[in-house]
């Protein structure tokens, strides 16, 4: 079928929001809770992911129609860790004080469960650019989760905010959050957080699609409608 | 030279190894999985939603192989796939494509019996003296048929559902949940549906709605072509002569004749 | 035979593979919902790592005789995942119902930082040279895996019944129950040896 | 065995598969011959950056020099105004793949600069036992106040002279006491009583 423009960039979107790797697919978490101690390391693990997967991403969608399905997962982690492995060695040689900082990540990549998970469920089923989109989606959803995690775990943990440190924090600060205890509670109350907000805006979204699909289908009710928010403007004293 | 050659023999060399190993396993302890049934399932619609009565499609796929399952009973697989699934296990008839409506759109015009101020949703209020509802066979409205639509189709409008046609999947489960069962299929080519099921006299009728059908059968003399009858006070539209001019709705003092719309 | 005893003690208890280095997480999350599997998944988890721990071992061997030590995430990653391929054949022939149960979290214990960690771990600190310690590390740890997913396999199917808010049912009440597990288990941290 | 019927299908799923590691592998080789780096001078360049005057070029020999369990003492320079410069390492921290390497500054017997080289400690976890406030702690002792039993280390450093360990960081300050210890014992063994 033909993949309209909005077919392609879709992954993209809903990647980052709807299906958000750490708080709605629950997928990569062990570089979740590892990583986040501080800010600045899931904004570096993430930003390294998000790199890696888009690439292997690309590269599955693209043979996808020649690895058979008994041997595909071995394949899959071949080229996942092919690509890591080369990003590792190049800053190596090239960025080396970049390498100082993100080395440890790069190899946590390999493991991280997100990048199999999108090969397996999505690139190898579709074609090269809304693998991409995805890739990308995915990986920036997963940035933004654990930058917002280790956000909260480095203030709370270290009493520092982006490594400088938090004045009225110092005596509060409780390190509990920067060890494994602490990772998992984070990790699940920031959960309860995300649905919250992001469920009832959903929920907001799809009503008022509904809504406006009804309007269409039944003019009775669309009269009531109509009426309706004309006596809520008239009580608020309508705005312009 | 040699640091290519030795890594390349090294990888290479495990890789061969192990994909020899997996081949011959996967020949040895091939599980017999009747390849029929993954092409069926593949066909289905994948809607899991268990309308057929099986867990989900993967069931339902085996149940057709086996003979077990007739492929019209579910309504969530397009109809060239049917023809398709029909082919590979040759035989059963397709069933005519159809979409669900709501019979009814009362709502909040609809008076209450009793205020209801418990938990639960229409099925819990049902017990409870046959709805709040005064009308015996009035949606009540409180959202049961939306929390269990696999696809977010259904919204409560004015304390009546409706079904956006674009998101349904015609799967049947708020059919199959909906309390007072006024949820019905209506062929996929009809457009005109009556929203309304009292039985009830057009007196009682308009004594509890103000939106309900009074059974005064000007439906019925106006239709060209014959296609309504009114039974027991409410009009039951007979698709097959139906030809959608629409006048039945236009006519309809109570405006309970809606359309459907699938734009 | 003391050496094999603080290993056995090291991998399940203080250095616990899930709940203090936070590796195999997915499957002890995904595949927690009820005991049986949480076993089954258990049993996998612990045939992998010990075979994988004797197979990379050797490869490691291979590796730094070759000098090529860059090639060995990727040499050990893709044993890996053949072994998990060879598992998931096994499984499903023997016991369907198993692989029904453990099903999209098979191929994902390939990812499984906890095997591959096992076998990185083996080389590089336990660095021994007899192949019967990473052997045996890598069952411990498995074994370890095992415990904390079957603790928390249990702690669900109570939380199936008890009455739970309702934005906390699903994973964030699990991860608060690991939370609470991984307190417990951080009183080992002390003894080290 | 009854005979494998050797279908194409398990055939093609054994190419695919070695082509791939095949191809992954070569390009590993290839990118690995290029983005070799060289260990030795980038060990000189951070001397460089941390010890002013230039290195002479004597040798220490290190190959028959006993190492301290869990520790590794890889290199040794000495630079023209007699400081000598060791490059230990420990194990005995959090994660053992890279250690903890340290650069110890040593002259006239007192210890004068330690520089963190690498490691895999636990960014913000580990890594608070690795700052220079940390590590300075150490600048104020001489080479002879780390005690070690012969061949096995032990905490038996005089009361009162031993560097708290960083709450939080305990097992990276551990590794950091004995890589310090281990470059201590080398200047004894190779310094002064060569």
């Amino acid at each position: 079928m033909k993949r309209n423009i909005r077919d392609t960039f879709e992954p993209l979107t809903s990647g980052v929001i709807k299906n958000n790797a750490t708080f709605r697919l629950v997928l990569g978490t062990c570089p979740t809770l590892a990583v986040t101690t501080a800010a600045l390391n899931g904004l570096y693990m993430g930003l390294a992911t998000t790199f890696v997967l888009v690439c292997s991403n690309a590269i599955i969608s693209l043979l996808r129609k020649i690895i058979p399905r008994k041997v595909r997962i071995p394949a899959y982690i071949l080229v996942i860790a092919t690509f890591s492995t080369i990003v590792e060695m190049v800053m190596r040689k090239f960025l080396p004080d970049l390498y100082e900082v993100m080395g440890l990540f790069i190899a946590l990549i390999v493991v991280n469960c997100i990048l199999l998970a999108r090969a397996e469920s999505f690139s190898s089923l579709n074609p090269l650019l809304p693998s991409v989109m995805d890739g990308l989606g995915i990986g920036l959803g997963f940035t933004m989760s654990l930058t917002l995690l280790g956000l909260v775990r480095e203030f709370f943990g270290a009493g520092s905010f982006f490594g400088l440190t938090v004045g009225f924090m110092q005596n509060l600060k409780m390190t509990v959050f920067i060890l494994p205890a602490g990772g998992f509670m984070v990790y699940g109350l920031m959960m309860v957080l995300y649905n919250l907000v992001v469920g009832e805006l959903e929920k907001k979204i799809e009503a008022y699609k509904n809504r406006k699909y009804i309007a269409l289908t039944n003019p009775l009710l669309a009269e009531q409608e109509e009426a309706e928010q004309a006596r809520r403007r008239g009580l608020f004293g309508g705005n312009k | 030279m040699l640091e290519i050659i030795l890594p390349v023999v090294i990888l290479t060399g495990i890789a061969i190894v192990f994909a020899i190993l997996i081949a011959v396993c996967s020949v040895k302890f091939a599980v017999k999985t009747d390849e029929k049934i993954e092409e069926i399932e593949m066909l289905l619609s994948g809607a899991n939603c268990g309308a057929c009565g099986y867990a989900g499609c993967a069931d339902f796929a085996k149940a057709l192989v086996e003979g077990k399952a007739e492929i019209s009973s579910c309504n969530a697989t397009s109809k060239d796939n049917k023809m398709k699934i029909m082919g590979i296990i040759g035989g059963g008839e397709v069933g005519e494509e159809t979409i669900v409506v709501c019979a009814c759109c009362g709502g909040n015009s609809c008076q209450d019996k009793y205020d209801y101020q418990g938990y639960g949703d229409c099925a819990s209020v049902e017990l409870l003296a046959g709805g709040r509802k005064a009308c015996y066979l009035g949606c009540i409205g409180m959202s049961r048929c939306v929390n269990l639509c696999p696809s977010h189709a259904i919204d409560i409008v004015k304390g009546v559902a409706i079904i956006n046609q674009k998101k349904c999947t015609q799967c049947g489960v708020c059919i199959l949940q909906c309390p007072k069962k006024i949820m019905k299929r209506i062929p996929a080519t009809a457009k005109y549906y009556i929203a309304c099921s009292s039985l009830e006299k057009g007196k009682d009728v308009r004594a509890v709605c103000k939106r309900g059908c009074i059974g005064c059968g000007l439906c019925a003399k106006n239709c060209p072509s014959e296609a309504i009858v009114i039974k027991n006070n409410l009009p039951v539209i007979d698709y097959s002569k139906c030809t959608n001019c629409g006048l039945c709705a236009s006519k309809c003092p109570a405006k309970c004749i809606l359309e459907v719309k699938k734009d | 035979m003391p050496y094999v005893m603080l290993l056995i003690i090291n991998a399940v208890f203080v250095n616990n593979f899930v709940l203090s280095r936070f590796l195999g997480i997915c499957p002890f999350l995904g595949v927690s919902r009820k005991t049986d599997t949480a076993l089954g998944m258990g049993f996998a988890v612990i045939f992998v790592m010990g075979v994988a721990s004797v197979i990379t071992y050797a490869l490691n061997l291979a590796l730094v005789a070759a000098g090529i030590e860059y090639l060995r995430t990727i040499a050990f990653i893709l044993v890996i995942a053949c072994l998990i391929q060879l598992v998931e054949i096994f499984v499903k022939k023997f016991s369907p119902s198993l692989y029904s149960a453990l099903g999209v979290y098979l191929p994902l214990i390939t990812t499984n930082c906890a095997v591959l960690g096992v076998a990185i771990m083996n080389v590089t600190e336990l660095a021994t040279t007899n192949v019967l310690y990473s052997f045996i590390n890598g069952v411990a740890s498995g074994v370890g895996f095992t415990i904390a997913i079957l603790i928390l396999a249990g702690i669900r199917e109570k939380m199936e019944v008890a009455d739970i808010p309702e934005r906390f049912k699903g994973f964030p009440i699990t991860l608060t129950a690991a939370s609470l597990i991984a307190m417990a288990f951080a009183a080992f941290s002390g003894l080290t040896f | 065995m009854r005979k494998i019927k050797i279908d194409k299908e398990s055939i093609r799923l054994i190419v695919v598969l070695a082509v791939i590691a095949l191809i992954s592998s070569l390009l590993l080789a290839v990118i690995n011959m290029f983005t070799q780096v060289d260990e030795a001078q980038k060990l000189r360049d951070a001397i460089g950056e941390a010890y002013s005057s230039p290195l002479t070029d004597r040798v220490f020999d290190l190959s028959n020099y006993e190492n301290l369990e869990k520790t590794e003492v890889s290199d040794m320079f000495e630079a023209e105004d007699g400081a000598i410069i060791i490059l230990s390492k420990s194990t005995n921290c959090y994660n053992a793949s890279k250690g903890v390497q340290l650069l110890v500054i040593i002259k006239e017997d007192k210890i004068i600069d330690i520089i963190s080289y690498a490691h895999s400690e636990t960014p913000g976890l580990g890594t608070n036992a690795l700052t220079d406030s940390y590590l300075n702690q150490y600048c104020v002792y001489s080479v002879y106040d780390f005690g070690y039993v012969e061949g096995r280390l032990t905490d038996t450093t005089p009361v009162g002279k031993s560097v708290p360990a960083y709450t939080g960081a305990t097992k990276t300050s551990n590794g950091v006491k004995d890589a310090v210890t281990a470059a201590a014992r080398a200047y004894i063994k190779l310094v002064k009583e060569a």
